[in-house]
């Protein structure tokens, strides 16, 4: 993709910590991430994994009373981990949009969609009223509303999810901010719908060149939109690349697990992949050696790192943890064994 | 929206039917009535009896019922057997002065109420909400009257800021001098009903306040870059007010009734005090009236709360 | 409408939300060990109410009935009076104590039978809708525009004998609405949850899943309604003795007690009579509610302390 | 029991304490401003009705705020005879059966008007219309000739009433079916007493007269006094009547309000008003004061303990004869046993105190200065009791004496506030006596609950505690003759009737004979003990020292003509 | 004769408004569809979100009252409430929900959760009953001292394997899926999925599977029907659809699925957005004036689609 060198944003080495009694946990741990523009950067990853908090951290939207950021977020010279309320303020919306991910409860139920869109165009710029409604018909256009000057007159329980959540799509490109995260964009909506409004994500994106911090835990959706892709577990980043390099040469354990546990087209009636164990909780979350290894117990320690870091196996293409390059599922291993496709239940 | 109301109003009809009855019933089964009192040598009991039956208190009580009916129908609610005067007349004297009484009430509530629920709601959790909350629990538990009475004795009697008894001053005179007046004569029991009644708005602001903090499109607002002010006053603030609003017929009726304490000890001659003296004096034809009326009022203040919500709250639709 | 098939709701951390409090018993336990406040206010709360029912056993009932007219406004601490005697003579600690338990007891009867009442109510009606919800709530409306002060003080007018059984099932009967809304409101929600119809299709049925399914998954709020409706029933008994419409002189409750200060002077001039049973009542009151508070945050996952 | 009350009597005087006693006029040595304002609080604790005219209102609530501007047509000395020098005079002709009055030519209406004929007969004519639907009719009154017939709507004049010197002059002559003893007194009952401005009434339909403004926002009055401004229930402002014939008012302004009971004590300690009555439960509080006079009046009233001994059928009482009450002695063992003096020295300081009889010693000559009434004397009561076979169980209770158990229901009225101790105290008393006395419906009974059962002689009364205020002739044929519906305890002997017909036969015209009639019956009454005096209080009032003139004394026309203020 | 045959079946929701609030419309939810499920197959029913499955499935375990048409079960028609009980109905059709938490009782522990129906419908002692509810959770791969703890005490997967052991509790021969996999995870999703198709395969149990992921149904189901706005746009085998759609809908929502293969993206979208503007520009042809769906008409022996009549011929003859 004519991914541009220009460095959006540059994430280094951040902490989100959430205090839960009284302890500080990390939810993030020491992710290190860049955005350029013009770039779709997917953070994929299961639910829980920390996906959100990192969107949060970015713009700066934590309670500042039980969560503790460390590490930096470098916005044009402009570090935004414990940046002055009013100075986050003047980037937010303009600089940097969210959508979220359930576009109803993410719209006030008793504001008229014009109002709730124009409402960042009044800190952001200079508009007069009669400019703001024009640009709010201009924004609704954009996204593919059908009627603006009606939808604009409407409140959010008139309108369809996919209305919706084009109206927040609206919102964060109101002030063409170069920065937009979208946390799980589609997830609530119908597959037709997602398609979409992913093309419409896309289209806009090539509009006003922003880079864009796509977040889902659909492998499907990453593969269809994105440049770069960077999977996590468990506070931690797995394994990082190119949309091709991670789709075509999945390295970790974790990301080859996930893209087997799909229902694949020409795999109709075989059974599917599943992952052992369920996702750690942040409090019971194992945070020494390599975090995925209790999910793949037939790896024998030793082919962990006691330290995993990320490797970078070619440029762009990183992957934390060693246990990659030994990594096998067992049934692949039974398979060659015993020759036969037949196999178990896989306890759970 | 109209055609709502109307037929809200029309289902009213058999509410108030059967309220009526009930009431009239009660009224009825009430020992004694209306001539009971009046014993003295100076009057004789068969003149008494006469008058007891020219006004029907003899006939069987649906009978007395029916021709109670006929008449309310036609907006008559007959005579105060106390007080010798139609009973739409007294009605309406009292009832502009529990006006007068419940408005004031309402605006010292909301006066205090919203501040409060407004920093319980923002500081939750730190001294101020907890001071609040304790305020609010002690307004709730501590009897209506001690207060009154402790306030009449101190602010009325003892420091004499106030007057202590009656709705207005028979000294004053002009337009503006009477409601002056009738200002001067309702600013104690207000402000005392609205410091020890506010507890409910004061915890529905706050709760509404503190759930709405956690709402999505809270976040959604800071990630636009507004203020925290603003995003405090037109997200939080707005939509906190809300079930207040709503809230706002019930208020009304509440104080209505409500008023009776504060009515007695300022003897301040609203419904409230009216109802309690209608009993005593088995004046039915007032006290039936009186329950009708709040009934009514109570309905009225149903459907009052129901529409204002339908008009702050787009997502109720009444159509 | 898409929202309809939004992933599973997820509270702020992430967590998916767990309807019910984990084994409602220990998350009440814990919410107490962690509010200084409400562990303070449930012990005050205890020895109140125990004081009360148990001392009422160590008083004979001379004490609080038999005038004395020698006593009358007897000082505190005089004659073995420790709080003083009131217009009859009669020792207020003693009328105090039993004064207490008889409105405790009248406290929790109504609460008791609102609940009751309420549950009954809320639960036919939100969970089969339809005509009985509509008839239930018609008659639940009417209820609602009686001017419940005004027909209590009828009904004691009319009543030959009012006692304290009248009075609980008078204030029962003209306080149980809100409550009965309240839990309609709780079944309408939880009647739309899955497992309602899990039950009915595993053959379940309504009366069991009323009583067994849905019931339990609103029990929460019985705890917090309950206090409240306690502290109101105190609050309507008082107001009422004042308006003179009390129990008789021979039950002693709070709001006889209370009603002493009837005036400003005697209030001033025998602020035993009536100064302790109203002390009695906000901190009861205070602590019902402080109580109250804590159980509603531990059935509201939300605002549990941890 | 003549002889036994007698023996008693020094010591139960023994125990009472000192007797109170108060002024009955202000005093104030200072020389009056001219004119000053004064305030007044009227004790209520519902809105007064405002119905500002004799005829129509029964209230005492209107007779306090009209007090200012209302005077009787005539003058009466302190033992209430009627003598000249009022608006107008009278003149009883016992043969003719005719009271002549005679009106005071000055006495003019505060509009000017004079007082006429007119405004006389028209007062008559208010009270019997059926249309005003007035409680002041009474059979009494039905007693001039040709009333009964008005009243029925037969005749549309009063036959009997005459005015021969036309409407508007100054001469009316009653005629009587019959002449009565207590002719002679104000609060007869056959003369009434006050006028009615017909010149100014008389286009008010008499339907619609209670509720005009005639009658509720501008009355006319011919005393010292006219209705200046009002608020209905609450207060009123009199100023002074130009056209009044008496003595010029002395103040600018009177202004009455109405004061809550429960704040009245609070507001003589505050000084709020000049002149406020005190509520006897209330006065021990109030009464250090500084810079305010307690004066005092004992009203024409008195309490009693009234034994249900039948029923009232067909417009006659009927006694039983089997009734759980008639038994005298027992009775009387109830009265003995009652602690009154005590209690009323407990409760009002001794505002409140027991008589001996039913006649109250206001009445003068009238009052048996000899009857003991039945002073608290537990061995007394205890005897009787054994005398007539009330014997003691196991239990303490006594049994009646057939043996079976003795439950005595006393039906007492809420209201005061410590009547509810009372009461106790009574029934402790009577246990004390082995008299087991429980309340009717086991608490105390609200006003109309109380007269309801009474009336209609409910089974659950046995005896009951009542009150009468009577009017300033005190004949007690209303009260307790064999036809008196309100002769509550349903007593009737022939010997009781006998007594009370020979109170107001032709007899009793001559006042020694009355005299001795009255004491015959007040002595018959405290031997059987049907109805048990109780007691009387003292009506007193609060008076700040600044206020000179105010009297509570019977007779003069209007005593508000003589009340003035000597600061400002 | 299938298992369950589907005839004509209708659910409408009156809308009430007006001054009477009397019925003045009706939302069809559900109308008009006909589908039969054979003994042991996975039928998948896919629409998009309001289209009718699930108001479908719950008419089918007798969850909804059906406005009109027939639900045949070996032939008898159950649509009535006292006819599903007289022949103990729901012992042999069972659901699984799609939201797994609020499926189980909260304040219920796992053994009562699962033994519910077996109490209903079977008499068994109680160490019968344990002993068949442990064997339950063994089939869905659970430990057995499961039965002691609350439902959120699982994770999201082992909750709709609960559920899935309730279901089968009573041998049921139907069971409803309703949406049993879309809240779950991926990885979680897979576990699922998994277990269903194991007991089917063990009991020949027969599933509605609803759903509107196509991925999941290729996996599961070989007959399925599309449903859109309350009525069927296409029924057929998986063949038939995934490889021959022939109703623009189903092109659609093949056409979203996202795939997992990033080099053929571009062309995807390309793909989509041509579908995308022949529903737009071409409603007429797929829809009758009022926007409603056609009747449905056989095109082969396996695969009808609801298009009016002279496209079907043109399609038959192309098949033909
Ligand atoms: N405010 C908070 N306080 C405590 N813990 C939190 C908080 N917010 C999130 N967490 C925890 O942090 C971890 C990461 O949560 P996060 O919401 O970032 O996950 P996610 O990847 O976005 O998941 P999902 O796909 O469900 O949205 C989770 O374990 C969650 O429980
Ligand atoms: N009780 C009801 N009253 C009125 N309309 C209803 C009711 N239940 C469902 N509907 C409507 O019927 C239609 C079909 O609903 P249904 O739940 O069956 O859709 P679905 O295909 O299962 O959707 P989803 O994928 O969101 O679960 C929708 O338009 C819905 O709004
Ligand atoms: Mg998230
Ligand atoms: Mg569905």
């Amino acid at each position: 993709m004519d991914t541009s060198d220009e460095l959006l944003l540059d994430i280094q080495h951040l902490h989100t910590a959430f205090r839960v009694h009284d302890h500080f946990y990390d939810a993030v741990d020491d992710i290190s991430l860049t955005l350029h523009k013009n770039e779709i950067l997917a953070l994929v990853g299961e639910s829980g994994s920390g996906k959100s908090t990192l969107a949060t951290s970015i713009i700066g939207l934590h309670n500042p009373r039980n969560t503790k950021v460390t590490g930096d977020i470098m916005y044009n010279e402009l570090n935004l981990v414990g940046l002055n309320e009013a100075l986050f303020n003047r980037i937010r919306g303009n600089d940097i949009g969210m959508i979220f991910q359930d576009p109803l409860s993410a719209l006030n139920p008793l504001m008229r969609i014009g109002e709730q869109i124009a409402e960042s165009l009044v800190y952001h710029t200079k508009l007069n009223e009669k400019e703001r409604e024009a640009r709010v018909l201009q924004l609704l256009e954009q996204v593919g509303i059908p009627d603006p000057p009606l939808t604009a007159h409407q409140y959010p329980h008139e309108l369809s999810g996919g209305m919706r959540q084009r109206v927040m799509i609206a919102i964060a490109i109101a002030c063409k901010p170069p920065i937009i995260i979208a946390d799980e964009p589609t997830t609530a909506l119908d597959v037709t719908i997602q398609a979409q409004i992913l093309d419409l994500l896309e289209d806009i994106q090539k509009e006003i060149g922003s880079g864009i911090l796509l977040i889902t835990h659909d492998l499907g959706v990453v593969a269809e939109t994105a440049d770069t892709v960077a999977v996590m577990y468990s506070g931690q980043i797995v394994e990082q690349g190119s949309v091709y390099q991670v789709f075509e040469h999945p390295l970790h354990p974790y990301t080859r697990s996930l893209l087997r546990s799909m229902p694949q087209a020409d795999s109709d009636d075989e059974e599917l992949h599943v992952i052992q164990g369920t996702v750690p909780s942040l409090v019971n979350m194992q945070r020494t050696g390599d975090r995925f290894a209790p999910r793949i117990p037939w790896m024998p320690a030793s082919s962990h790192e006691e330290h995993p870091v990320l490797h970078e196996v070619e440029p762009g293409h990183l992957v934390r943890c060693t246990c990659y390059k030994t990594f096998y599922f067992p049934d692949e291993k039974e398979a060659a064994a015993a020759g036969a496709p037949q196999n178990a239940n896989e306890g759970e | 929206m109209w055609k709502t109301i109307l037929r809200r109003v029309i289902l009213m009809i058999p509410q108030i039917i059967i309220l009526s009855l009930f009431i009239f019933l009660l009224a009825k089964m009430m020992p004694g009535d209306p001539f009971t009192g009046l014993i003295t040598p100076n009057t004789s009991p068969s003149q008494i009896a006469k008058l007891r039956q020219e006004a029907g208190l003899n006939n069987p009580w649906y009978v007395q019922y029916v021709s109670w009916v006929g008449r309310a129908f036609h907006g008559d609610f007959g005579m105060s057997y106390a007080m010798q005067r139609p009973v739409t007349e007294i009605i309406g004297e009292r009832a502009v002065n529990t006006l007068y009484l419940a408005i004031l009430s309402v605006i010292i509530t909301y006066v205090i109420a919203i501040p409060f629920g407004v920093w319980a709601g923002r500081y939750e959790g730190t001294w101020i909400d907890t001071s609040i909350q304790f305020y609010n629990f002690i307004s709730m538990s501590t009897p209506s009257f001690v207060v009154y009475l402790l306030a009449i004795a101190a602010f009325g009697f003892g420091l004499k800021w106030f007057p202590t008894s009656g709705s207005v001053s028979v000294s004053a005179s002009g337009f503006f001098g009477i409601i002056a007046s009738r200002i001067y004569h309702i600013i104690l029991p207000s402000i005392l009903i609205g410091i020890l009644t506010n507890a409910s708005t004061v915890q529905y602001l706050r709760s509404g306040i503190v759930d709405n903090k956690l709402e999505d499109y809270v976040k959604t607002a800071r990630s636009k870059g507004v203020p925290e002010r603003v995003v405090f006053n037109r997200h939080i603030l707005r939509n906190s007010l809300l079930p207040i609003a709503a809230f706002f017929g019930n208020v009304i009726t509440g104080l209505l009734g409500g008023a009776i304490f504060a009515e007695t000890i300022f003897s301040y001659p609203g419904m409230g005090k009216l109802f309690i003296d209608s009993v005593n004096g088995r004046d039915y034809s007032v006290m039936t009236a009186l329950v009708l009326l709040y009934g009514i009022l109570t309905l009225l203040g149903n459907l009052l709360s129901d529409i204002i919500m339908s008009i702050v709250d787009p997502r109720i639709r009444i159509d | 409408m898409a929202d309809t098939k939004k992933k599973q709701q997820t509270d702020a951390k992430g967590n998916p939300i767990v309807s019910a409090p984990p084994s409602g018993l220990r998350v009440i336990l814990r919410e107490f060990t962690h509010d200084k406040a409400a562990m303070a206010a449930f012990i005050i709360m205890m020895v109140i109410i125990l004081g009360a029912v148990i001392g009422s056993f160590f008083v004979p009932s001379s004490r609080y009935t038999d005038v004395n007219i020698l006593q009358q406004w007897a000082k505190p601490g005089t004659n073995g009076y420790l709080l003083g005697g009131d217009d009859g003579g009669r020792d207020v600690l003693s009328s105090l104590i039993v004064g207490m338990r008889n409105s405790i007891a009248i406290g929790w009867c109504v609460a008791i039978l609102i609940e009751i009442i309420g549950i009954t109510v809320g639960l036919l009606s939100g969970y089969f809708g339809g005509w009985v919800d509509n008839i239930l709530m018609r008659i639940t409306d009417f209820f609602m525009i009686l001017p419940a002060l005004m027909i209590q003080i009828v009904v004691i007018t009319i009543v030959s004998r009012f006692n304290i059984w009248v009075l609980i099932i008078m204030i029962t009967a003209l306080g149980w609405m809100s409550t009965a809304r309240l839990y309609r409101a709780a079944v309408l929600s939880q009647a739309k949850r899955d497992y309602v119809l899990a039950s009915k299709t595993s053959g379940s049925n309504s009366f069991r899943i009323m009583f067994l399914e849905v019931l339990p998954n609103i029990s929460s709020l019985l705890l917090v309604d309950t206090t409240l409706s306690f502290a109101t029933s105190v609050g309507i008994e008082t107001g009422l003795t004042y308006l003179g419409f009390g129990l008789p002189d021979t039950t002693p409750s709070i709001g006889r007690l209370i009603s002493y200060a009837s005036d400003p002077v005697s209030m001033q001039q025998y602020p035993w009579s009536w100064l302790p049973a109203t002390l009695m009542l906000i901190v009861l009151s205070l602590s019902v509610n402080y109580v109250g508070k804590a159980l509603q945050r531990a059935a509201d996952s939300r605002q549990r302390l941890g | 029991g003549n002889s036994s009350s007698s023996s008693s009597s020094s010591s139960s005087s023994s125990t009472s304490t000192k007797k109170l006693s108060f002024p009955d006029t202000v005093k104030n040595d200072k020389t009056a401003i001219s004119g000053g304002s004064l305030t007044m609080g009227l004790i209520t604790d519902t809105p007064f009705k405002g119905i500002f005219n004799e005829e129509l209102s029964d209230d005492n609530n209107d007779s306090t705020v009209m007090q200012f501007g209302s005077e009787s047509l005539f003058k009466t000395d302190s033992d209430y005879k009627f003598v000249d020098g009022g608006a107008a005079n009278l003149k009883l002709d016992q043969k003719a059966k005719t009271a002549t009055i005679t009106i005071n030519p000055n006495v003019k209406w505060s509009d000017g008007q004079p007082l006429t004929a007119d405004d006389i007969v028209y007062a008559y004519k208010i009270i019997a219309n059926p249309a005003t639907k007035s409680s002041r009719y009474t059979d009494s009154l039905a007693n001039i000739v040709g009333m009964a017939e008005y009243n029925a709507g037969k005749a549309n004049e009063i036959s009997g009433i005459q005015t021969p010197d036309g409407g508007t002059g100054k001469t009316v002559i009653l005629h009587f079916k019959q002449m009565k003893p207590g002719m002679i007194k104000s609060g007869n009952g056959y003369i009434w007493e006050s006028a009615a401005p017909y010149h100014y009434l008389k286009d008010v339909p008499f339907k619609s007269l209670v509720s005009s403004d005639k009658i509720r926002k501008t009355p006319l009055f011919f005393g010292p006094y006219q209705l200046s401004k009002l608020v209905a229930g609450q207060s009123a402002v009199w100023v002074p009547n130009k056209y009044y014939y008496g003595a010029k008012p002395k103040l600018s302004k009177i202004t009455i309000s109405t004061v809550t009971p429960s704040t009245a004590a609070q507001a003589i300690k505050s000084k709020s008003y000049d002149i406020l009555g005190v509520q006897n439960a209330q006065y021990a509080s109030v009464k250090n004061t500084k810079g305010v006079q307690f004066i005092g009046q004992i009203p024409l009233s008195y309490s009693y303990l009234g034994f249900k001994v039948g029923k009232f059928e067909k417009g006659k009482n009927v006694e039983d004869p089997n009734a759980k009450m008639n038994n005298v002695k027992l009775r009387q063992a109830i009265a003995y046993a009652m602690n009154i003096d005590q209690v009323q020295q407990k409760f009002t300081g001794g505002l409140t105190f027991r008589i001996p009889t039913l006649i109250p010693a206001q009445f003068g000559d009238y009052f048996d200065k000899s009857a003991k009434g039945f002073p608290y004397n537990i061995a007394k009561a205890n005897k009787l009791l054994d005398e007539a076979g009330y014997k003691k169980g196991k239990d303490g209770y006594r049994t009646d004496p057939k043996g079976k158990k003795l439950t005595i229901h006393l039906a007492m009225m809420s209201g005061n506030v410590n009547a509810a101790a009372i009461s106790k105290n009574y029934i402790q008393q009577w246990k004390s006596i082995g008299l087991r006395v429980e309340l009717t419906s086991g608490k105390l009974l609200e006003f109309n609950s109380f007269y309801d059962k009474v009336q209609n002689d409910s089974k659950d009364i046995d005896m009951f505690m009542g009150a009468w205020s009577l009017s300033s002739e005190p004949s007690p044929n209303d009260l307790y003759s064999a036809g008196a519906p309100f002769n509550f305890t349903r007593m009737n002997t022939t010997e009781q009737s006998k007594l009370l017909a020979d109170i107001d036969s032709a007899a009793s015209f001559n006042e020694q004979h009355r005299i001795a009639a009255f004491k015959k019956w007040q002595e018959y009454m405290n031997k059987e003990a049907y109805v048990v005096p109780m007691t009387n209080s003292w009506s007193v009032t609060a008076v700040n020292d600044r206020v000179k003139g105010y009297t509570l004394k019977v007779g003069g026309p209007n005593v508000w003509a003589d009340v003035a203020v000597t600061s400002k | 004769m299938s298992l369950i045959e589907i005839k004509d079946l209708n659910i409408h929701y009156p809308i009430r408004s007006g001054f009477f609030n009397r019925i003045t419309d009706y939302v069809y939810a559900v109308d008009g569809i006909n589908f039969d499920i054979e003994e042991g197959e996975t039928y998948g029913l896919i629409g998009e979100s309001g289209s009718g499955k699930s108001t479908t499935g719950k008419a089918i375990v007798g969850l909804e009252k059906v406005t009109s048409g027939q639900i045949l079960y070996n032939g008898q028609d159950v649509t009535n409430r006292h006819e599903r009980k007289k022949i103990k109905y729901n012992k042999d059709v069972q659901m699984i929900f799609q939201d797994s938490m609020s499926s189980l009782n909260p304040r219920k522990r796992i053994e009562d959760i699962i033994a519910e129906p077996i109490r209903n419908f079977e008499s068994m002692t109680d160490t019968e009953e344990r002993d068949r509810v442990k064997e339950l959770l063994d089939i869905v791969g659970m430990p057995s001292d499961s039965i002691y703890k609350y439902p959120h005490e699982f994770s999201g997967g082992q909750r709709q394997r609960i559920g899935v052991a309730r279901a089968v509790a009573t041998h049921p021969k139907l069971i409803v899926a309703d949406e049993p996999v879309s809240a779950l995870d991926l990885s979680v999703q897979a576990q699922v999925l998994n277990f269903m198709k194991q007991i089917q395969k063990e009991f020949n149990i027969s599933y509605l599977f609803i759903s509107h992921d196509l991925g999941v149904v290729k996996h599961m189901c070989r007959n399925l029907a599309i449903m859109h706005r309350g009525r069927l746009v296409e029924v057929g085998t998986r063949e038939d659809i995934y490889n021959n759609p022939q109703h623009i809908y189903t092109k659609r929502l093949l056409a979203a699925i996202p795939k997992v293969n990033p080099s053929g993206r571009e062309a995807d979208k390309a793909h989509r957005r041509e579908v995308e503007r022949e529903f737009q520009d071409h409603q007429d042809k797929w829809y009758d004036k009022d926007g409603k769906v056609f009747p449905l008409q056989q095109i082969t022996a396996t695969h009808s689609v609801a298009l009016p009549p002279d496209e079907v011929t043109q399609i038959k003859s192309e098949v033909g």
